[in-house]
């Protein structure tokens, strides 16, 4: 270990944050590249599933807070591509990376949205597991990222309040077309928001670096554990059952147990199988596409401001 | 105060409402459709910004408008459960998205109409009229000053984005007039202090587009030339029906449901 | 023949039928956006010919799934009031039109299920089956022909509508696996000889599209690629929810209404 | 007179048809494509109006007659573009004409459709106007046109009768709110109907031309009242009332007496400012530009084959 590399490990160990100017070793830099660019990929591919709903929100209230979850996560996608440009990369650089189908998003917005119900377990489930992983991650070795992390998981809880209260209205007022649907979208989503997480930790081969440099901080099935236990109750509040017959309490363990999770399911969606992989990446690359025009319009008229400032 | 409007100023005064809350809730929703597909990620957040003001603000006038009408319906009713044909926006907001130059030149000239118009009612002898106003305002400032921007950046910015934004503009103008037409009840309005007459609105507002388009190296079209109308008597162009059959599926598909 | 089913059987076929009705009308659906905007005269005439005729099929299918449900809801209530969670269609016939080839693709991988589905469905032991099917056949018997002379001048034409067909064929296919694969309760109706088993159907399927593509110089993609499912259960891509908010709008909108 | 212009108007006067091969004045023959194919242009463009309202027919019943009707109109449009071509003239040429602008269509189609009841109005009206104007022309001196015109008859009758039976169904087994949607669409088409027989007549200065040859055979006017007067008594049953105070019956002159028509509503919409003839054309314009690649695959592929079977 070299000096360099003996101090950085060092400050890691004592919780001291690293800051973009300080030394850091390059395998450390492009892990985090990676890492915080899929988590701004999957803030922004994250708004499609949601905007198919959004023109359908059935009242003002409704409407008005999923345009302002939206516009959240547009915002999210900013701080974090910027956490991410301390690290010496680039914005449009990355984004093409992920348009070119060689960086990931989070899987979970493969998903279809079908009906309503899933705008409520999007922010519950969903954000509720993306919150989790978060969560932990305010405490992350990188200074920019571990910051980004304490701005977003403020929004992402209420965000998820919401959500929650969106499936709570349809079980208590709802009539049982209602009800139908949100446990319908409960089902739908289960799995898949357990798969948020990752493979187990067995099948998990990069996670102890990550945990050694402290980008990462709990394992994967740890993390998972943590939230089904947080989310059981509130299941059984809604009045809603997981589709998950091997769910039980642990009273030893201390924790629920849950069933087996199909990961071919998840590794056929992570390799572009999902319901909606094509679609969202179709979405994201035209948007930039057609955007080509307006963007090189604002830099034309950028550079000619500036040439008449400095002619005046 | 709205205890002092006479019945036929009332009536007037629902419909003057529902044309501005209408207005907001079809631009609005033309807004959301753009939603993942903004030329960057600023403007996905800009949209959204702009389409949330404006949601806001059709929801107050809608409320207002519900509550003078007293027929116990709330804005959600008013805006999910009514058809086309009683709906009373300017044809200029249910205009589709087009490219962003389009959007851009819809968005102009209404923001400039919102603008000035907001600003007289600021002014409103009706204290919730004006209230509304104030706070809408604020947010319109913000929504006008970027659709200006938007308008010099592309008329004085590459020639292809010129060119476009010129079509765009050409293309729209035909709904701008509309905005400075009034229904046979506005005058009682006018009269009563409530809202502002169109002539003085349209003055400023052709001042405010002709500096801005000129500053912007684009041609402004004709003002004397052909406008459509028909808006605010519920005489809509083809683009409408789609829009409120997307927008209310939920409500009409299940009737009285809670959300 | 109806009496003679037991009320497992009859519920599979309930679903069967609402299965290919629902295939119809969605499929119809799409080719009534067309109009207008066919690229030649002769093919409004066509493709309106071919909605007529799904169309008709439909409210065949769904009449027969309506008397065999006995809820007292007719073809019309069950297509128009139905919402997408229930909707049966193949997930191939809800995607978006695109441009011509994307159409054509679709039609033409359809078209190839259809016939030969309606071939086998003709020796239906089901006599109203049978008797739909055999009207059916006809009519589908032209749509292949049709769809696959399409496939052949757009495929053996120029090089540009060679790209755009493969790129057509390459995109829909993942949507292709589905019309062969079968319910928990299909096997019921596979065994009293009501509906084909799914694997023979199939092998003339793929027989069919691969020769086609051949002559058209077209590459035919993996028969062994990832397969998108789900129609059959309810579980819609997110295109059919736009689709049947704009079909059932007026249903919706005046409900009990006759017109 | 020539003797071959003598001998061509012998033939009119005898009412006997003159064919595609005949000798004919070119101004017979300018006059004849220009109005055949203004005629077809109408029955295609005609389909727009209808196709705003395809996708929301309400059920089978009515989207399966609605997209016959549809189909028929397409029909019609190829007759008649046949019968032009039998003139000489080409049909891709006539359509890009009216492209550029520089031949019309119908301006009735330059309304919008605003509501399902305008399905029934434009059946019952509408067709109902070009019935008036087709069944004389089922006389005109062209053969080929004549006997377009036959066969379009036809079809144009079953299409009027769907029309009214459309509102009937609405006026009588309807709620309030689909009466009100009768009232309404006939309040806005009934004057643009009248307005389908063109200018008055001392406003119509190459009728008398037109008269001679025998393309036209009735005045505009005359076409109007007769309209008029076969409509009201339907409108009557229907239980509606046509938007004219001045509307009725003169004993003396055995007909309906009815209002001033605001010409400057007409020559306005003539002039390209109606309230759709921008969309009418761009959708038509877009759909040819559109096909370009398809009808260059379909000549590519026909000489293809062609070779080959010159090679075989």
């Amino acid at each position: 270990m070299s000096p360099e590399e003996r101090h950085f490990q060092e400050k890691i160990d004592a919780e001291i944050k690293i800051e973009a100017k300080n030394w850091m070793p390059e395998a450390y830099r492009r892990t985090l590249i990676r890492q915080i660019s899929q988590h701004a990929h999957s803030e922004i591919v994250g708004m499609l599933p949601e905007k198919n709903w959004l023109t359908r929100a059935p009242s003002f209230k409704r409407k008005l807070q999923l345009l302002a979850k939206i516009q959240d996560e547009a915002g999210h996608g900013l701080y974090l591509y910027s956490a991410m440009e301390t690290l010496g990369a680039d914005r449009d650089e990355e984004v093409a990376k992920l348009h070119r189908g060689e960086v990931k998003y989070s899987s979970i917005f493969n998903y279809p949205t079908r009906s309503w119900a899933d705008m409520g377990t999007i922010g519950w489930l969903v954000d509720g597991a993306a919150i989790v992983n978060q969560v932990v991650l305010q405490r992350t070795s990188y200074g920019p990222y571990s910051r980004a992390m304490i701005r977003i998981c403020k929004e992402e809880s209420f965000h998820q309040r919401q959500g929650y209260e969106i499936l709570l209205t349809m079980m208590r007022e709802g009539n049982d077309e209602q009800k139908a649907m949100v446990q319908d979208s409960i089902n739908r989503f289960w799995w898949p928001a357990l798969m948020m997480f990752g493979p187990t930790d067995t099948d998990s081969p990069n996670s102890a670096q990550s945990m050694a440099w402290k980008i990462k901080r709990m394992s994967n099935d740890d993390l998972r554990q943590r939230f089904i236990d947080q989310t059981i109750p509130q299941l059984e509040l809604l009045g809603c059952t997981a589709p998950d017959p091997d769910l039980k309490w642990n009273e030893e363990r201390g924790h629920y147990d849950f069933g087996e999770i199909d990961w071919s399911e998840f590794y056929d969606v992570l390799k572009g199988n999902g319901p909606c992989n094509r679609e969202r990446l179709r979405t994201r690359r035209e948007a930039i596409d057609n955007g080509d025009w307006v963007r090189e319009a604002a830099t034309a008229y950028a550079s000619k401001q500036q040439q008449k400032q400095h002619a005046a | 105060m709205t205890a002092q409007l006479n019945s036929a100023c009332r009536q007037a005064l629902v419909d003057y409402l529902l044309h501005l809350g209408d207005s907001d809730t079809v631009m609005s929703q033309r807004l959301c459709e753009w939603v993942g597909h903004a030329p960057a990620l600023e403007e996905e957040v800009a949209m959204a910004n702009v389409g949330l003001d404006l949601l806001g603000q059709a929801r107050s006038w809608l409320s207002y408008a519900a509550e003078l009408e007293d027929q116990g319906r709330d804005a959600d009713q008013l805006a999910f459960l009514r058809d086309e044909r009683e709906y009373r926006n300017l044809l200029i907001t249910e205009q589709a998205n087009g490219n962003f130059a389009d959007t851009m030149a819809r968005q102009f000239f209404f923001d400039a109409w919102h603008f000035h118009l907001l600003t007289a009612l600021c002014q409103s002898t009706d204290a919730q009229v004006q209230a509304i106003a104030r706070k809408g305002l604020k947010e319109v400032t913000y929504h006008l000053r970027r659709s200006t921007a938007w308008i010099k950046r592309l008329g004085d910015g590459t020639a292809v984005s010129h060119q476009k934004m010129q079509d765009a503009i050409d293309d729209i103008w035909t709904y701008t007039g509309e905005m400075f037409t009034a229904t046979s009840t506005d005058p009682l309005l006018v009269e009563a202090g409530i809202v502002p007459a169109s002539a003085p609105l349209q003055q400023q507002w052709l001042g405010y587009v002709q500096a801005t388009l000129q500053e912007a190296t684009l041609t402004c079209p004709d003002e004397n030339a052909y406008m459509q109308i028909g808006g605010r008597q519920g005489l809509h162009t083809e683009q409408l029906g789609y829009l409120l059959a997307e927008m209310q599926f939920l409500p009409r598909a299940y009737p009285g449901a809670t959300w």
